[in-house]
Protein backbone atom coordinates (compact mmCIF):
# COMPACT_ATOMS: atom_id res chain seq x y z
CA UNK A 1 0.00 0.00 0.00
CA UNK A 2 1.31 3.14 -1.12
CA UNK A 3 1.33 6.47 -2.94
CA UNK A 4 3.57 8.07 -5.33
CA UNK A 5 3.59 12.20 -3.35
CA UNK A 6 4.41 15.00 -5.43
CA UNK A 7 5.66 18.29 -4.11
CA UNK A 8 5.79 21.36 -5.94
CA UNK A 9 7.64 25.36 -5.39
CA UNK A 10 8.17 26.28 -2.29
CA UNK A 11 7.10 23.50 -1.03
CA UNK A 12 9.57 21.20 -3.15
CA UNK A 13 12.05 23.20 -2.24
CA UNK A 14 11.62 23.39 1.50
CA UNK A 15 11.34 19.26 0.91
CA UNK A 16 14.22 19.13 -0.55
CA UNK A 17 12.71 16.82 -3.54
CA UNK A 18 9.96 16.78 -5.91
CA UNK A 19 8.52 13.36 -5.46
CA UNK A 20 8.90 10.34 -3.51
CA UNK A 21 7.18 6.70 -2.59
CA UNK A 22 5.20 7.00 0.65
CA UNK A 23 3.54 3.52 1.99
CA UNK A 24 0.25 4.44 3.69
CA UNK A 25 0.17 3.69 7.44
CA UNK A 26 -2.64 1.78 8.28
CA UNK A 27 -5.66 3.55 8.49
CA UNK A 28 -4.84 6.59 6.84
CA UNK A 29 -7.47 6.54 4.02
CA UNK A 30 -7.56 10.28 2.77
CA UNK A 31 -5.91 13.23 1.61
CA UNK A 32 -5.78 15.08 4.72
CA UNK A 33 -5.28 11.51 6.38
CA UNK A 34 -1.67 11.69 4.66
CA UNK A 35 -0.87 15.08 5.16
CA UNK A 36 -0.92 14.34 9.14
CA UNK A 37 0.97 11.91 8.86
CA UNK A 38 3.84 13.43 6.42
CA UNK A 39 3.47 16.60 8.70
CA UNK A 40 4.61 14.37 11.79
CA UNK A 41 8.07 13.66 10.08
CA UNK A 42 8.47 17.00 8.01
CA UNK A 43 8.24 20.39 9.72
CA UNK A 44 7.96 22.12 5.93
CA UNK A 45 4.47 20.08 5.62
CA UNK A 46 3.61 21.15 9.36
CA UNK A 47 4.11 24.67 8.65
CA UNK A 48 2.62 25.07 5.29
CA UNK A 49 -0.29 27.40 5.43
CA UNK A 50 -2.97 26.90 2.47
CA UNK A 51 -1.84 23.57 1.70
CA UNK A 52 -3.01 22.36 -1.46
CA UNK A 53 -3.78 19.10 -2.34
CA UNK A 54 -4.82 17.09 -5.72
CA UNK A 55 -5.28 13.29 -5.81
CA UNK A 56 -4.67 11.58 -9.86
CA UNK A 57 -4.28 15.35 -10.93
CA UNK A 58 -7.67 16.65 -9.62
CA UNK A 59 -7.65 19.22 -6.87
CA UNK A 60 -9.66 17.86 -4.13
CA UNK A 61 -10.40 18.34 -0.37
CA UNK A 62 -8.74 17.12 2.56
CA UNK A 63 -11.37 14.12 3.10
CA UNK A 64 -10.79 12.82 -0.43
CA UNK A 65 -9.25 9.34 -0.70
CA UNK A 66 -6.61 7.75 -1.13
CA UNK A 67 -5.94 4.26 -2.48
CA UNK A 68 -2.93 2.15 -3.37
CA UNK A 69 -0.97 3.51 -6.46
CA UNK A 70 -2.73 6.80 -6.17
CA UNK A 71 -0.62 10.18 -7.18
CA UNK A 72 -1.18 12.56 -4.37
CA UNK A 73 0.48 15.82 -4.65
CA UNK A 74 1.05 18.73 -2.42
CA UNK A 75 1.31 22.25 -3.35
CA UNK A 76 0.90 26.15 -1.86
CA UNK A 77 -1.89 27.82 -3.40
CA UNK A 78 -1.44 28.78 -7.18
CA UNK A 79 -0.12 31.89 -8.49
CA UNK A 80 -0.27 31.46 -12.47
CA UNK A 81 1.02 33.43 -15.28
CA UNK B 1 -3.88 21.45 -30.27
CA UNK B 2 -5.54 24.00 -28.12
CA UNK B 3 -3.35 24.32 -24.95
CA UNK B 4 0.21 24.38 -25.00
CA UNK B 5 2.65 24.61 -21.80
CA UNK B 6 6.00 24.85 -22.91
CA UNK B 7 9.33 26.57 -22.35
CA UNK B 8 10.06 27.65 -25.43
CA UNK B 9 8.65 31.36 -26.66
CA UNK B 10 5.33 31.95 -29.08
CA UNK B 11 4.65 33.66 -32.11
CA UNK B 12 1.26 35.73 -31.19
CA UNK B 13 0.79 36.88 -34.76
CA UNK B 14 1.18 33.08 -36.47
CA UNK B 15 -1.13 31.83 -33.52
CA UNK B 16 -3.87 34.64 -34.27
CA UNK B 17 -3.81 34.09 -38.14
CA UNK B 18 -4.40 30.34 -37.26
CA UNK B 19 -7.77 31.44 -35.46
CA UNK B 20 -9.38 32.35 -38.78
CA UNK B 21 -7.68 30.21 -41.28
CA UNK B 22 -9.68 28.88 -43.52
CA UNK B 23 -13.04 30.06 -41.14
CA UNK B 24 -15.17 32.28 -43.09
CA UNK B 25 -17.35 32.51 -40.04
CA UNK B 26 -14.94 33.60 -37.60
CA UNK B 27 -15.36 37.66 -37.90
CA UNK B 28 -13.50 38.28 -34.64
CA UNK B 29 -10.56 37.11 -33.15
CA UNK B 30 -9.77 38.78 -29.53
CA UNK B 31 -6.19 37.62 -28.09
CA UNK B 32 -4.11 38.59 -25.22
CA UNK B 33 -0.72 38.41 -24.35
CA UNK B 34 0.91 38.60 -20.80
CA UNK B 35 4.78 39.89 -20.27
CA UNK B 36 6.90 39.94 -17.48
CA UNK B 37 6.84 43.46 -16.10
CA UNK B 38 9.98 44.78 -14.65
CA UNK B 39 10.95 47.08 -11.85
CA UNK B 40 12.72 45.05 -8.83
CA UNK B 41 12.10 41.93 -10.55
CA UNK B 42 14.94 40.88 -12.06
CA UNK B 43 13.56 37.55 -13.40
CA UNK B 44 10.58 35.01 -12.68
CA UNK B 45 10.83 31.68 -12.71
CA UNK B 46 7.36 29.58 -13.59
CA UNK B 47 6.88 26.20 -12.63
CA UNK B 48 3.56 23.83 -13.30
CA UNK B 49 2.19 20.01 -12.70
CA UNK B 50 2.89 18.57 -16.15
CA UNK B 51 -0.54 16.56 -17.12
CA UNK B 52 -2.52 18.50 -14.50
CA UNK B 53 -2.08 21.78 -15.84
CA UNK B 54 -2.80 21.02 -19.58
CA UNK B 55 -5.83 19.10 -17.81
CA UNK B 56 -6.52 22.30 -15.98
CA UNK B 57 -6.42 24.35 -18.82
CA UNK B 58 -8.52 22.39 -21.39
CA UNK B 59 -10.87 22.49 -18.76
CA UNK B 60 -11.30 26.32 -18.64
CA UNK B 61 -11.69 26.06 -22.44
CA UNK B 62 -14.24 23.63 -22.08
CA UNK B 63 -16.40 26.08 -19.63
CA UNK B 64 -15.85 29.33 -21.93
CA UNK B 65 -17.03 26.81 -24.73
CA UNK B 66 -20.12 26.83 -22.85
CA UNK B 67 -20.72 29.81 -21.87
CA UNK B 68 -20.10 31.54 -24.82
CA UNK B 69 -20.39 31.03 -29.13
CA UNK B 70 -16.30 29.95 -29.71
CA UNK B 71 -15.04 28.93 -32.72
CA UNK B 72 -11.63 28.09 -32.55
CA UNK B 73 -9.32 29.02 -28.73
CA UNK B 74 -5.82 28.69 -28.34
CA UNK B 75 -3.76 28.81 -24.89
CA UNK B 76 -0.28 28.54 -24.52
CA UNK B 77 1.61 29.27 -21.37
CA UNK B 78 5.46 29.62 -20.60
CA UNK B 79 7.27 27.95 -17.92
CA UNK B 80 10.97 28.16 -16.71
CA UNK B 81 13.02 31.26 -16.31
CA UNK B 82 11.43 34.54 -17.86
CA UNK B 83 13.05 37.96 -17.93
CA UNK B 84 11.05 41.76 -17.82
CA UNK B 85 9.49 41.67 -21.47
CA UNK B 86 9.36 38.36 -21.83
CA UNK B 87 5.56 36.78 -22.85
CA UNK B 88 4.44 34.39 -20.77
CA UNK B 89 1.21 33.43 -21.29
CA UNK B 90 -0.88 33.99 -25.17
CA UNK B 91 -5.30 33.17 -25.21
CA UNK B 92 -6.89 33.46 -28.47
CA UNK B 93 -10.66 33.29 -29.30
CA UNK B 94 -12.28 33.17 -32.64
CA UNK B 95 -15.91 33.65 -32.71
CA UNK B 96 -18.49 35.25 -35.19
CA UNK B 97 -19.50 38.22 -33.09
CA UNK B 98 -16.77 40.44 -30.93
CA UNK B 99 -18.51 40.27 -27.79
CA UNK B 100 -18.58 36.17 -27.19
CA UNK B 101 -15.02 36.22 -28.22
CA UNK B 102 -13.77 39.20 -25.65
CA UNK B 103 -15.86 37.67 -23.12
CA UNK B 104 -14.76 34.40 -23.60
CA UNK B 105 -10.42 35.35 -23.76
CA UNK B 106 -11.20 37.37 -20.48
CA UNK B 107 -12.56 34.26 -18.83
CA UNK B 108 -10.16 32.09 -19.42
CA UNK B 109 -7.30 34.88 -18.64
CA UNK B 110 -9.01 35.70 -15.32
CA UNK B 111 -9.64 31.51 -14.56
CA UNK B 112 -6.29 31.01 -15.45
CA UNK B 113 -4.40 33.14 -13.53
CA UNK B 114 -6.47 31.92 -10.02
CA UNK B 115 -6.98 27.95 -11.37
CA UNK B 116 -4.27 26.63 -13.25
CA UNK B 117 -1.43 25.16 -11.43
CA UNK B 118 1.46 27.34 -12.04
CA UNK B 119 3.72 29.03 -9.59
CA UNK B 120 5.77 31.80 -9.44
CA UNK B 121 9.18 32.59 -8.30
CA UNK B 122 10.68 36.09 -8.45
CA UNK B 123 14.24 36.80 -8.50
CA UNK B 124 14.73 39.94 -7.02
CA UNK B 125 17.84 41.89 -5.94
CA UNK B 126 17.76 40.57 -2.67
CA UNK B 127 17.24 37.34 -3.75
CA UNK B 128 14.31 34.69 -5.34
CA UNK B 129 10.36 34.05 -3.70
CA UNK B 130 8.03 32.42 -4.16
CA UNK B 131 4.80 34.74 -4.83
CA UNK B 132 1.97 34.67 -2.65
CA UNK B 133 -1.53 34.01 -3.94
CA UNK B 134 -3.20 37.86 -5.02
CA UNK B 135 -6.48 38.80 -3.86
CA UNK B 136 -7.19 40.85 -6.55
CA UNK B 137 -6.48 37.86 -9.39
CA UNK B 138 -9.09 35.89 -6.77
CA UNK B 139 -12.12 38.58 -7.28
CA UNK B 140 -11.22 38.47 -10.91
CA UNK B 141 -12.28 35.34 -11.24
CA UNK B 142 -15.09 35.14 -8.65
CA UNK B 143 -17.07 38.06 -10.70
CA UNK B 144 -17.69 34.89 -13.60
CA UNK B 145 -18.73 32.47 -11.08
CA UNK B 146 -22.27 34.23 -10.31
CA UNK B 147 -24.05 32.79 -13.48
CA UNK B 148 -23.09 28.68 -12.94
CA UNK C 1 0.82 57.06 -34.63
CA UNK C 2 -1.74 55.67 -32.71
CA UNK C 3 -4.95 55.56 -35.49
CA UNK C 4 -4.50 54.32 -38.87
CA UNK C 5 -7.35 54.58 -41.93
CA UNK C 6 -5.25 52.58 -44.38
CA UNK C 7 -6.49 50.31 -47.68
CA UNK C 8 -3.17 48.22 -47.14
CA UNK C 9 -3.24 45.40 -44.76
CA UNK C 10 -1.84 44.76 -41.04
CA UNK C 11 0.41 42.65 -39.56
CA UNK C 12 -0.88 41.59 -36.38
CA UNK C 13 1.96 39.94 -34.87
CA UNK C 14 4.00 42.80 -35.67
CA UNK C 15 1.67 45.67 -34.27
CA UNK C 16 1.00 43.67 -30.80
CA UNK C 17 5.09 43.63 -30.72
CA UNK C 18 5.43 47.04 -31.06
CA UNK C 19 3.08 47.86 -28.13
CA UNK C 20 5.20 46.56 -25.36
CA UNK C 21 8.15 46.77 -27.48
CA UNK C 22 10.94 48.54 -25.08
CA UNK C 23 8.86 48.83 -22.02
CA UNK C 24 8.94 47.06 -19.00
CA UNK C 25 5.98 47.69 -17.29
CA UNK C 26 3.28 46.26 -20.08
CA UNK C 27 2.49 43.30 -18.58
CA UNK C 28 -0.40 43.02 -20.41
CA UNK C 29 -1.18 43.05 -23.95
CA UNK C 30 -5.29 42.97 -25.67
CA UNK C 31 -5.69 42.84 -28.90
CA UNK C 32 -8.73 42.27 -31.55
CA UNK C 33 -8.75 41.55 -35.17
CA UNK C 34 -12.29 42.21 -37.05
CA UNK C 35 -12.75 39.70 -40.63
CA UNK C 36 -14.74 40.02 -43.19
CA UNK C 37 -17.42 36.75 -42.40
CA UNK C 38 -18.40 34.63 -45.40
CA UNK C 39 -22.14 33.80 -46.10
CA UNK C 40 -24.19 35.46 -48.87
CA UNK C 41 -21.55 38.15 -48.49
CA UNK C 42 -19.01 38.04 -51.86
CA UNK C 43 -17.08 41.29 -50.70
CA UNK C 44 -17.60 44.05 -49.07
CA UNK C 45 -16.83 48.03 -49.47
CA UNK C 46 -15.49 50.29 -46.58
CA UNK C 47 -16.35 54.24 -47.35
CA UNK C 48 -14.58 56.62 -44.59
CA UNK C 49 -14.87 60.34 -44.51
CA UNK C 50 -10.94 61.59 -44.91
CA UNK C 51 -9.95 63.74 -41.80
CA UNK C 52 -12.87 63.47 -39.99
CA UNK C 53 -12.52 59.62 -39.19
CA UNK C 54 -9.22 59.46 -38.04
CA UNK C 55 -10.50 62.66 -35.41
CA UNK C 56 -13.00 60.26 -34.51
CA UNK C 57 -10.70 57.05 -33.70
CA UNK C 58 -8.83 59.50 -31.59
CA UNK C 59 -11.43 60.79 -29.67
CA UNK C 60 -12.54 57.29 -28.68
CA UNK C 61 -8.58 56.26 -27.86
CA UNK C 62 -8.71 59.70 -25.77
CA UNK C 63 -11.42 58.75 -24.03
CA UNK C 64 -10.38 55.03 -23.11
CA UNK C 65 -6.80 56.74 -21.97
CA UNK C 66 -9.18 59.07 -19.68
CA UNK C 67 -11.44 55.45 -17.80
CA UNK C 68 -8.47 53.28 -17.66
CA UNK C 69 -4.44 52.91 -17.18
CA UNK C 70 -3.50 52.39 -20.67
CA UNK C 71 -0.19 52.56 -21.88
CA UNK C 72 0.06 52.50 -25.66
CA UNK C 73 -3.08 51.88 -28.00
CA UNK C 74 -3.00 51.19 -31.91
CA UNK C 75 -5.99 51.34 -34.48
CA UNK C 76 -6.28 50.32 -37.73
CA UNK C 77 -9.22 50.50 -39.90
CA UNK C 78 -9.35 49.25 -43.31
CA UNK C 79 -10.95 50.53 -46.11
CA UNK C 80 -12.15 49.86 -50.21
CA UNK C 81 -12.86 46.65 -51.34
CA UNK C 82 -12.21 43.78 -48.51
CA UNK C 83 -13.40 40.31 -49.53
CA UNK C 84 -14.99 36.96 -46.79
CA UNK C 85 -11.74 36.34 -44.42
CA UNK C 86 -9.58 39.58 -45.09
CA UNK C 87 -9.37 41.73 -41.81
CA UNK C 88 -10.83 44.74 -41.61
CA UNK C 89 -9.89 46.33 -38.41
CA UNK C 90 -7.13 46.20 -35.40
CA UNK C 91 -7.42 46.96 -31.73
CA UNK C 92 -4.37 46.63 -29.79
CA UNK C 93 -3.95 48.40 -26.11
CA UNK C 94 -1.00 47.86 -23.63
CA UNK C 95 -1.50 48.18 -19.93
CA UNK C 96 0.36 47.47 -16.57
CA UNK C 97 -2.86 44.96 -15.83
CA UNK C 98 -4.90 42.60 -18.13
CA UNK C 99 -8.23 43.84 -17.04
CA UNK C 100 -7.59 47.76 -18.56
CA UNK C 101 -6.36 46.49 -21.30
CA UNK C 102 -9.50 43.98 -21.66
CA UNK C 103 -11.78 46.93 -20.74
CA UNK C 104 -10.16 49.42 -23.13
CA UNK C 105 -9.92 47.27 -26.09
CA UNK C 106 -13.13 46.59 -26.12
CA UNK C 107 -14.43 50.12 -25.58
CA UNK C 108 -12.80 51.13 -28.76
CA UNK C 109 -14.32 48.38 -30.39
CA UNK C 110 -17.78 49.16 -29.18
CA UNK C 111 -17.17 52.73 -30.21
CA UNK C 112 -15.87 52.67 -32.98
CA UNK C 113 -18.87 50.24 -34.49
CA UNK C 114 -21.07 52.72 -33.62
CA UNK C 115 -19.33 56.17 -33.40
CA UNK C 116 -16.67 56.18 -36.34
CA UNK C 117 -17.75 57.54 -39.56
CA UNK C 118 -17.19 54.15 -41.82
CA UNK C 119 -19.76 53.35 -44.09
CA UNK C 120 -20.01 49.38 -45.56
CA UNK C 121 -21.92 48.27 -48.59
CA UNK C 122 -21.99 44.68 -49.56
CA UNK C 123 -21.89 42.57 -52.50
CA UNK C 124 -24.36 39.84 -52.56
CA UNK C 125 -25.22 37.98 -56.09
CA UNK C 126 -28.26 39.74 -55.85
CA UNK C 127 -26.01 43.05 -56.08
CA UNK C 128 -24.63 45.88 -53.70
CA UNK C 129 -26.28 47.26 -51.09
CA UNK C 130 -25.74 49.59 -47.68
CA UNK C 131 -25.88 48.10 -44.45
CA UNK C 132 -27.68 49.28 -41.94
CA UNK C 133 -27.08 50.24 -38.99
CA UNK C 134 -27.71 47.63 -36.69
CA UNK C 135 -29.50 48.31 -33.49
CA UNK C 136 -27.08 45.73 -31.07
CA UNK C 137 -24.06 47.99 -32.07
CA UNK C 138 -25.86 50.60 -30.70
CA UNK C 139 -26.91 49.00 -27.76
CA UNK C 140 -22.59 47.39 -27.45
CA UNK C 141 -21.63 51.12 -26.95
CA UNK C 142 -24.64 51.96 -24.92
CA UNK C 143 -23.74 50.30 -21.69
CA UNK C 144 -20.91 51.87 -21.45
CA UNK C 145 -22.39 55.25 -21.30
CA UNK C 146 -23.76 54.54 -17.69
CA UNK C 147 -20.37 55.80 -16.27
CA UNK C 148 -20.24 59.27 -18.34
CA UNK D 1 -21.53 83.23 -49.20
CA UNK D 2 -20.44 79.50 -50.29
CA UNK D 3 -19.86 76.33 -48.51
CA UNK D 4 -18.07 73.01 -49.36
CA UNK D 5 -20.80 70.16 -49.24
CA UNK D 6 -19.93 66.70 -48.99
CA UNK D 7 -21.59 63.23 -49.25
CA UNK D 8 -20.70 59.75 -48.56
CA UNK D 9 -21.77 56.21 -48.92
CA UNK D 10 -25.53 55.56 -50.12
CA UNK D 11 -26.55 59.42 -50.27
CA UNK D 12 -23.35 59.71 -52.46
CA UNK D 13 -24.24 57.49 -54.98
CA UNK D 14 -27.90 58.86 -55.02
CA UNK D 15 -26.45 62.38 -55.44
CA UNK D 16 -24.27 61.35 -58.38
CA UNK D 17 -21.65 63.34 -56.54
CA UNK D 18 -19.08 63.11 -53.22
CA UNK D 19 -18.82 67.15 -52.82
CA UNK D 20 -19.59 70.54 -54.59
CA UNK D 21 -19.80 74.25 -53.48
CA UNK D 22 -23.29 75.51 -52.51
CA UNK D 23 -23.85 78.90 -52.37
CA UNK D 24 -25.68 79.98 -49.26
CA UNK D 25 -28.77 81.54 -49.88
CA UNK D 26 -29.70 84.30 -47.82
CA UNK D 27 -31.23 83.61 -44.42
CA UNK D 28 -29.56 79.82 -44.31
CA UNK D 29 -27.48 80.16 -41.18
CA UNK D 30 -28.15 76.78 -39.43
CA UNK D 31 -27.16 73.16 -41.05
CA UNK D 32 -30.72 72.31 -40.95
CA UNK D 33 -31.40 75.04 -43.04
CA UNK D 34 -28.91 73.87 -45.59
CA UNK D 35 -30.30 70.51 -45.36
CA UNK D 36 -34.10 72.10 -46.47
CA UNK D 37 -32.62 74.50 -48.90
CA UNK D 38 -30.89 70.79 -50.83
CA UNK D 39 -33.89 68.65 -50.18
CA UNK D 40 -35.65 71.42 -52.15
CA UNK D 41 -33.49 70.75 -55.33
CA UNK D 42 -32.69 67.14 -54.85
CA UNK D 43 -35.18 64.19 -54.19
CA UNK D 44 -31.94 61.85 -52.68
CA UNK D 45 -31.93 64.43 -49.68
CA UNK D 46 -35.44 64.83 -49.49
CA UNK D 47 -36.13 61.47 -48.90
CA UNK D 48 -33.01 60.67 -47.10
CA UNK D 49 -33.70 58.37 -43.31
CA UNK D 50 -31.85 59.31 -40.40
CA UNK D 51 -29.16 61.86 -42.57
CA UNK D 52 -26.77 62.99 -40.15
CA UNK D 53 -24.83 65.93 -40.67
CA UNK D 54 -21.24 67.40 -39.67
CA UNK D 55 -20.02 71.27 -39.57
CA UNK D 56 -16.08 71.30 -40.56
CA UNK D 57 -15.62 67.50 -39.39
CA UNK D 58 -17.62 67.58 -35.90
CA UNK D 59 -20.84 65.68 -35.84
CA UNK D 60 -23.57 68.51 -34.80
CA UNK D 61 -27.52 69.21 -34.51
CA UNK D 62 -29.00 70.39 -37.35
CA UNK D 63 -29.32 73.81 -35.44
CA UNK D 64 -25.38 73.83 -36.17
CA UNK D 65 -24.59 77.02 -37.26
CA UNK D 66 -22.95 77.48 -40.93
CA UNK D 67 -20.77 80.05 -42.60
CA UNK D 68 -19.17 81.26 -45.11
CA UNK D 69 -16.43 78.68 -45.94
CA UNK D 70 -17.56 75.81 -44.10
CA UNK D 71 -17.26 72.32 -45.01
CA UNK D 72 -20.41 70.81 -44.12
CA UNK D 73 -21.26 66.55 -44.78
CA UNK D 74 -24.29 64.87 -45.40
CA UNK D 75 -24.11 61.43 -44.67
CA UNK D 76 -26.42 58.03 -43.49
CA UNK D 77 -25.81 56.73 -39.83
CA UNK D 78 -22.39 54.81 -39.75
CA UNK D 79 -22.27 51.32 -40.49
CA UNK D 80 -18.50 50.99 -39.63
CA UNK D 81 -16.18 47.94 -39.56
Amino acid sequence: MSVKVLYFAGLREAMGRSAESVDLPAGVTTAGGLRDCLAGQHEAIRTAKNLRVAVNQQMVGLDAPVADGDEVAFFPPVTGG
Amino acid sequence: MTVSVQETDFDCGAEVAVLSAGDDEAGAVASFVGLVRGGEILAMTLEHYPGMTEQALQKIVDQARQRWEVRRVRVIHRVGRLAPGDQIVFVGVSSRHRGDAFAACEFIMDYLKTQAPFWKKEETPSGGRWVDARESDEDAARRWSGGN
